[in-house]
């Protein structure tokens, strides 16, 4: 099973794609899964550096840090929204 | 009657506000708010599912708290010059209260919960603590309705 | 940028949004309220020197309160049909609180000093107190701004 | 002098007219001038037998009735407004 990642604004060009995938089998809560996403590269590092300035979103849903990711879901990282 | 849309292309105020004056003869009072670019161009980054999920959700919580007869929620994505539309937000009632009330309501819940982000000429627009306490006010009042 | 017009012709919602979103590039939010003839046709009879004067003292009180850069007032009167306009108030601001709030002022005191009388089928429309209530709270909101 | 005297809906319905001209030579209150009006005609009578019903106007402001009406003044005579 695994869980795609969709990231935005400057956590996208930090990062370096706007999505990708990695393998999930069991749930993890969301601020386990950005930690151990940030060995993915220096700009996943540079990007989830720092979460008080990050918001996230588990399938549409905003989520907090401590929200279970379970295999399949889609979980979204960017920064605080900046719309209307 | 009520109606989204996320979408790249301009919106036509006219089109939207006799969508909803048409909804007579039960509307009395129409608002039509429009969001424009000021100062330099902006490019607007979004999550298009999330987007649609969010503004449904907030249009739902307007409709419970105000007797709208009708409303549309409109916010666009992509490229965008100074003085263009970046969002509508319209609303008909019988009375302007609810009219006035449940299109400032899905504003600030637009700023603060729907997934788009702003970058200019010097980069990422950053979020408002004004914002964020403009959408807050409406929980405080909710005990007191 | 300051516009006040009581007429007996409808007027163009995409006119008078083209004139404040015009108003770029400082405007960053702009509010169109219009009122219409709900449920049967009405007469608006009115007092025309004095709608003027009391239309143009209601808009310097709000120019006064909000830093708008725009707005406009338009009053109708004479025979109007179901679904016909009666009011515009439209305002043109940098920020959105500044135009839902400078609109929703004009609309309250309008209602309760705008020298117009509506009559229907059954008679003279009846003052409400409500809207005097509408009109007071921005008074009892002044000693704590 | 005089004072123009304009009258508004239901009371321009009842007293008959628009518009009138009545002598004034010194200041007068304008509960003493719209009690004056009232013998008129029964149509003043009956449109002006309650103040609380309505409202006026001196000079196109709105006024209180102790306010004081002078000659060359317009003065209107209306119930409360209902327009917007």
């Amino acid at each position: 099973m695994a869980v795609a990642l969709l990231y935005f604004a400057w956590v996208r060009e930090q990062v370096g794609t706007d999505r990708e995938e990695i393998p999930l089998e069991a749930p993890l809560p969301l601020r386990a899964l950005v930690e151990a996403l940030r060995a993915r590269s220096p700009g996943h590092g540079r990007a989830l550096a720092d979460l008080s300035r990050l918001r996230a979103a588990v399938n549409q849903e905003f989520a907090g840090w401590d929200a279970p990711v379970r295999p399949g879901d889609e979980v979204a990282i960017f920064p605080p929204v900046t719309g209307g | 009657m009520f109606r989204i849309s996320v979408q790249a292309e301009r919106f036509d105020i006219a089109h939207e506000h006799a969508r909803l004056s048409g909804l007579a003869p039960r509307v009395g009072a129409v608002v039509v708010f429009t969001g424009q670019v000021r100062d330099e161009p902006l490019m607007l980054d979004h999550y298009p599912a999330m987007a649609e999920r969010q503004i449904a959700a907030r249009l739902a919580d307007a409709r419970a708290r105000w007797p709208l007869l009708g409303a549309t929620v409109i916010h666009r994505f992509g490229p965008l010059d100074v003085g263009e539309g970046i969002v509508l937000v319209g609303t008909a009632s019988a009375h302007r209260a609810a009219a006035f009330e449940g299109a400032t309501f899905l504003m600030d819940w637009l700023k603060t919960s729907a997934p788009f982000w702003k970058k200019g000429a010097s980069g990422w627009v950053e979020a408002k603590a004004s914002d964020d306490a403009a959408a807050a006010r409406w929980i405080a009042t909710e005990g007191e309705d």
